[in-house]
């Protein structure tokens, strides 16, 4: 879509949202399940575009959200240890833990490195070979293979200096309980589902969603194009009273997946059950390094003292992640908790809705 | 205000300005600093100066499209220039590290040297500090200048009212990406380097043109756009509003803002500058800009406007609206 | 944690490619799409290649689109 | 000249000396550098100004009789008055390392502010860069100075002639030994603290009186007395004749000369001067100085001579005689 | 002697070179063994003071000097090794070796610290558990036994990460050496003794210079006055004919010397042959750790590849060394080599002839 | 190699003592010089006491001098 003209986008953009206010004819609440759907729809500044009767609300799909503090908490202590090197995503670093932000051990002088690839802390412990390099393996099944794949090429490799410290996790199960919790679940007319997460599992995990939970769901794409299109689909759906996984980003989500990825993953990796911020421990929704790997998982071998964990006082990420409520709902919102000066990890992470709310303007800002 | 300083105190951004409003100024109070503008305004023995410093602290030295000596002359160059000065002479400080190779500095001071003779300054006095091996990363270079303003000339955010136009000279992000695609393993293509120039030419045909018709000059350097225009609309107390696709940025830079998660909007450069002109003379700024050098690809990309003060606001490419905030902290590249 | 980009492979050794975003080249690893072809476009994440861009599929999404000339009609 | 940069380039003396002609003269070749004072006269809007910079990397941050922000403030003071300038404005540049306590930060411009309030100076504009932890050792700082030059002196080594008087200030070696002694494990009395302290004030009232009867100024700063009188030796191409006895040196800082192995001589000030006068002004020159804080313990040295052109010598305290050389290299702590 | 006026030392200055210059009837040759007093007397300015009939000639006392480059290859080589620190005297960082310094290697990126004290050593091999700390030990008998007593120390607190790379050597042999080389020997009226060497040696060792050379010779102390009254002591017993070992500075030397120390040493240490820049292999002239303290001795424990030793081709310290010819005899004297592009280790050691002679004005330099 | 000052020993513990050189104190080792007690004038060394400083014999060095007085006396 890259060849469309600017005012080709505009006229496009402007036919979707004519389209969706058309088909709205009843208050709907929809939710974009990733968090990178979140930045990009308060970048291109569609909540705007949208019919006050279309509202969209962010999901459990930030993975740095969903990570608890005692996660953070154990990468911190690691990093506190000498002859450690903590290799991590940028997203990381200005997470607080219980007490503390790798981005403030950094300052400390610890010694942690931003990377952009899983291959790249192969690299570093390629290079410190008297160093341990322990790699913050977070996100979900886009990212997961990645860090599956770096644990292959050690092993190939010989490389024993590499260790990950994984919390990755998985989408289908999070979003099973979040339409299931019994009384305590949202009210949620459709779902943007995560085009690069369903690139990797294919569609099959989600097609539950439709024929166990009734509820809409269609795989989006990450232009602001893409998502108008995606959330016309949905209300389409709704219009017709029928609830279908549709798959607006064909051109790269096939039905099956992406084999490879599935099977590096399911070569290191096996599923654990895993605490998520806000909505607590789902069965089966993370992932364990399997025992044949046991000697790359930092946990298993290498030993480290962690602090109690304490969550943010006040802070309501729990609930913002459920969708359950908005950002400008919490108390702290924009007064003791703004992007400088953080409380909780939804303002923290770029990702977060809480961030996105505070950066591109809370509510539908307008000029 | 956290109990140490983080890589974000000097990132351009909010903390950065909380460190200088918070620390710098209660201690340094006066007016010229007060104004906190790219360089002070003083008078010597009946002079109107500007007077302008920079640290340069860029890796890597050598990048596509200059170095470490050619940033740290333009980079104070257009300070100077900013104020709406005529840049003179220029002081060069060096802090190197013990074992740096003195071919490496003979070529950095010959292109600091190459950058002043294009921007009309002299480096007139200089001291070079040598630390221990580990006390310093290579080499910084510190610059400070002294330029005469321009008679007539009063470049300054007060001068800021709704309904001028917002100018930029030209694509931006090229500086920041030249700099980050050596570090995280890009290669660009060779059409894409540093924008790093001194502005003070084109300044100075605009002033000479028009030295009423401009109410303010910025380089948007560290913080990029969006931090500067931030500063503009919170100093003059306006709002701003800007057109997304008028905004020119190269694919190149798009795409490397794609692949580690930059917003081009932040991304410092080193040869391009905001102007704040009043709309009867924007047609003429605009033509002596696109028949300069180093402003062929200027346009207008927005407009001042009395309310929201102090913010600004982006039309979308797809017709949304949304808040353009301060930068906060270093952007990191991101995998999300 | 999911952003990606689209990029096409301009050369390949082993499990590693060369590929360009707008003329922006970097290497990937192809140990995550061991079948990519060197001139195919496929979407990068974390340093890996994740998936081929399928060019009908693409077409198709445009073709979506084509909605738009009723609407078009429709408004004039 | 070796292909690394190593210490000895930063010392203050011959390497020093060397890589400024080699490498910095060669390119940024003008009038105004070409002097190799401690500042450069230029003129820039029809005023007469003296320019200067330096860089501050002096560890510890804190010492006993001030601290780096001191240093930074009093070093360029220092500087411009020694061309003979009433020093005006003042920039501040600081590369801070990631993880830098604020409070520290806090002290040290605080210390700025009041060491610039004496000294008469604003610090009207400055720049803030963090870098990485292990980029910079702790904090550096960048300051430049502009003054107006005093209308009717002509401070030069041109005016050096033989028969002048050379008169010292105070005792030498003390700041270097507030520094030295937190470094090795010292412990000095009470009583004996860094010189720091800006001469802008003395140096005014010498030159109000005696306008015309200064030819030289100069603060004997990295290198020493030793350093600075070769410099002025060899520029005005006279010789130097020193009285070893004549020359003040606290017996605390002779101690730790002896337990070190250094030399007073090369030792750095930083609240010193040398006044090169004309003999049938050196009461009065004398008086004035004695009669201010700063130079309350001024007193003739040694004078200047026609041969050896461009050597300096001292007779000791034995009545012996000979060379006083410039420093090769940093003094290191020697027990030979 | 610092109590007395500078009026004072001024006129027992000008007595004792009144006296010198009356009692010296013929030209004199009077060797300072040690290069702190070659120092101490350019310093003073004392060469100037004396009649021409009365020359000062530097001898072997600059351990720096006389240290051959193979140590200095050594010390270079284990600068390179990973996880070694070198600690130093400052007085050998610039010292050439065959084609490095310490100084360029730490221009480079070696660990090289500068210490005041063999003890400074131990605290940075105790800092720095995970380091080889290795000491480079030189220096004559002043200071051999500070090096033993750090051995001794690290001994009793059982740190193992510090080492010693000994070149310590003793003066008398080398003064044997050069007083009764067949032929080769220097003409040599008068021994100005170093005074710290004989402060821990005590008289004993150097009572054959009288007794077997005939050779008169003086102890003595470093204050300019100390160095005039010795030469005055020497010429006064030249003059009467006689060969006698007298102690100048008997405020410090005591006959016996200091038996601590020597005990230290004696512990520590055993005599070994050692070649001497200049004057070749002198049997028994060094110092060489003992088997019991092997594990100190960085030679026997850490293994190294030392470059081909090369001399600086030209150089003539050997002769200045031995007192053969005096500094500005050398052909690149103050051309080619000077004190900031030295050659030889007798222009770059602070105690060298060369340098000194460079420093404070060759030959009788008047102002 | 073999620089080395007078100081007074100021206070002892064990085998360090502090020790003052014209009032500039330091740490130095009485590992060489086990003797030396508090008031002690001693020679130090690269951070050890060498030897204790002989107050007699200080006195009999400037005696030494006292020739001087037939010098003085000799030249008026
Ligand atoms: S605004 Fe801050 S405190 Fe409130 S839920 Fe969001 S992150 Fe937590
Ligand atoms: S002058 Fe230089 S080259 Fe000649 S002997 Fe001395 S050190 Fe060697
Ligand atoms: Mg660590
Ligand atoms: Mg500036
Ligand atoms: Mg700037
Ligand atoms: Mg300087
Ligand atoms: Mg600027
Ligand atoms: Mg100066
Ligand atoms: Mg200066
Ligand atoms: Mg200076
Ligand atoms: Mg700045
Ligand atoms: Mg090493």
């Amino acid at each position: 879509m890259k060849n469309l003209t600017a005012d080709r986008v505009r006229q496009l953009a402007d036919y979707y949202t004519a389209e969706i206010a058309r088909l709205a004819d009843r208050p709907l609440r929809l939710m974009e399940v990733c968090g990178t759907h979140t930045v990009a729809i308060f970048k291109a500044g569609i909540r705007q575009l949208l019919p006050e009767q279309v509202e969209l609300v962010s999901g459990p799909g930030c993975p740095v959200c969903v990570t608890p503090n005692d996660y953070l908490d154990t990468a911190i202590a690691y990093s506190r240890q000498s002859g450690v090197i903590i290799a991590t995503f940028g997203d990381m670093l200005r997470v607080p833990g219980s007490s503390s932000s790798l981005m403030q051990e950094k300052a400390r002088g610890a010694d942690i490195r931003i990377v952009y690839s899983p291959l790249d802390s192969l690299a570093i412990a390629r290079a410190h070979p008297d160093k341990r390099v322990i790699f913050l393996a977070v996100g979900f099944e886009t990212t997961a293979p990645t860090t599956a794949a770096a644990i292959l090429a050690a092993e190939q490799a010989g490389i024993d200096n590499f260790f990950v410290l994984t919390s990755h996790k998985l989408v289908p199960p999070a979003l099973r309980a979040l339409l299931t919790a019994g009384g305590a679940g949202v009210r949620v007319d459709g779902l943007l589902l995560p085009g690069h997460v369903c690139t990797v599992t294919g569609l099959a995990p989600f097609r539950f969603l439709a024929e166990e939970c009734g509820t809409p769901a269609v795989v989006a794409g990450f232009e602001a194009l893409d998502i108008l299109q995606a959330v016309y689909m949905l209300v389409k759906q709704i219009r017709a009273g029928v609830a279908r996984l549709e798959n607006q980003y064909a051109r790269v989500v096939r039905p099956e997946g992406n084999p490879a990825a599935q099977a590096a993953l399911a070569k290191v990796y096996g599923e654990v059950d895993a605490a998520w911020r806000g909505i607590g421990v789902i069965p089966a929704s993370g992932l364990g390094v399997r025992e044949e790997y046991a000697r790359f998982d930092a946990r298993y071998v290498l030993g480290v003292d962690v602090e109690p964990t304490r969550e943010a006082a006040g802070c309501r990420c729990g609930e913002v992640l459920r969708g359950v409520i908005k950002p400008p709902a919490c108390p702290l919102f924009g007064r003791a908790c703004t992007s400088d000066h953080p409380v909780g990890a939804c303002m923290v992470s770029v990702e977060g809705a809480c961030a996105a709310w505070y950066k591109y303007g809370a509510g539908r800002w307008q000029f | 205000m956290s109990e140490r300083i983080q890589l974000a105190h000097g990132s351009g951004g909010k903390l950065s300005h909380d460190l200088v409003r918070e620390v710098m100024l209660p201690a340094f109070a006066n007016a010229a600093l007060a104004e906190m503008h790219d360089g002070a305004k003083v008078t010597a023995g009946g002079a109107r100066l500007a007077f302008t410093t920079d640290s340069y602290v860029v890796k890597p030295l050598f990048f596509a499209g200059g170095d470490i000596g050619k940033l740290a002359v333009c980079g104070t160059v257009n300070d100077l220039a900013m104020t709406g000065a005529v840049p003179l002479y220029l002081s060069a400080g060096f802090i190197i590290e013990e074992g740096f190779a003195i071919d490496d500095l003979r070529r950095i001071v010959v292109s600091m040297r190459r950058a002043a003779d294009e921007a009309g300054v002299a480096i007139v006095t200089g001291d070079t500090k040598v630390v221990e091996k580990g006390a310093v990363d290579g080499l910084y270079i510190n610059t400070a200048g002294v330029g005469v303003l321009l008679d007539g000339v009063d470049i300054s955010p007060r001068r800021v009212r709704p309904g001028q136009d917002i100018i930029l000279s030209g694509p931006i992000g090229d500086h920041a990406i030249a700099i980050m695609s050596e570090r995280h393993g890009l290669t660009l293509p060779a059409s894409v380097t540093s924008d790093c120039a001194p502005l003070a030419g084109l300044v100075k045909a605009i002033l000479t043109a028009v030295p009423d018709g401009v109410a303010v000059l910025r380089d948007p350097t560290r913080g990029g756009i969006a931090t500067t225009l931030n500063e503009i609309a919170s100093q003059a107390q306006v709002g701003i509003f800007l057109d997304e696709t008028a905004i020119p940025v190269r694919p190149a830079v798009q795409a490397v803002c794609e692949i580690l998660g930059f917003d081009p909007l932040y991304l410092a450069n080193e040869g391009k500058m905001l102007v704040f002109v009043e709309q009867v003379f924007t047609e003429q700024v605009l033509n002596i800009m696109n028949a300069h050098p180093y402003g062929r690809e200027a346009r207008v990309i927005g407009r001042v406007t009395a309310q929201p003060a102090g913010q600004v606001g982006l039309r979308t490419a797809i017709g949304g609206m949304r808040l353009l905030d301060m930068l906060v902290g270093d952007q990191l590249p991101r995998i999300c | 944690m999911c952003l990606a980009v689209p990029a096409v492979i301009l050369s390949r050794q082993d499990m590693l490619a060369t590929v360009s975003v707008s003329g922006v080249t970097r290497q990937v690893s192809l140990m995550l799409l061991p079948e990519a072809q060197v001139g195919d476009y496929v979407l990068i994440h974390a340093g890996f290649a994740i998936q081929t861009i399928d060019a009908e599929e693409a077409r198709r999404t445009l073709e979506l689109f084509k909605e738009l000339e009723k609407y078009e009609e429709f408004n004039g």
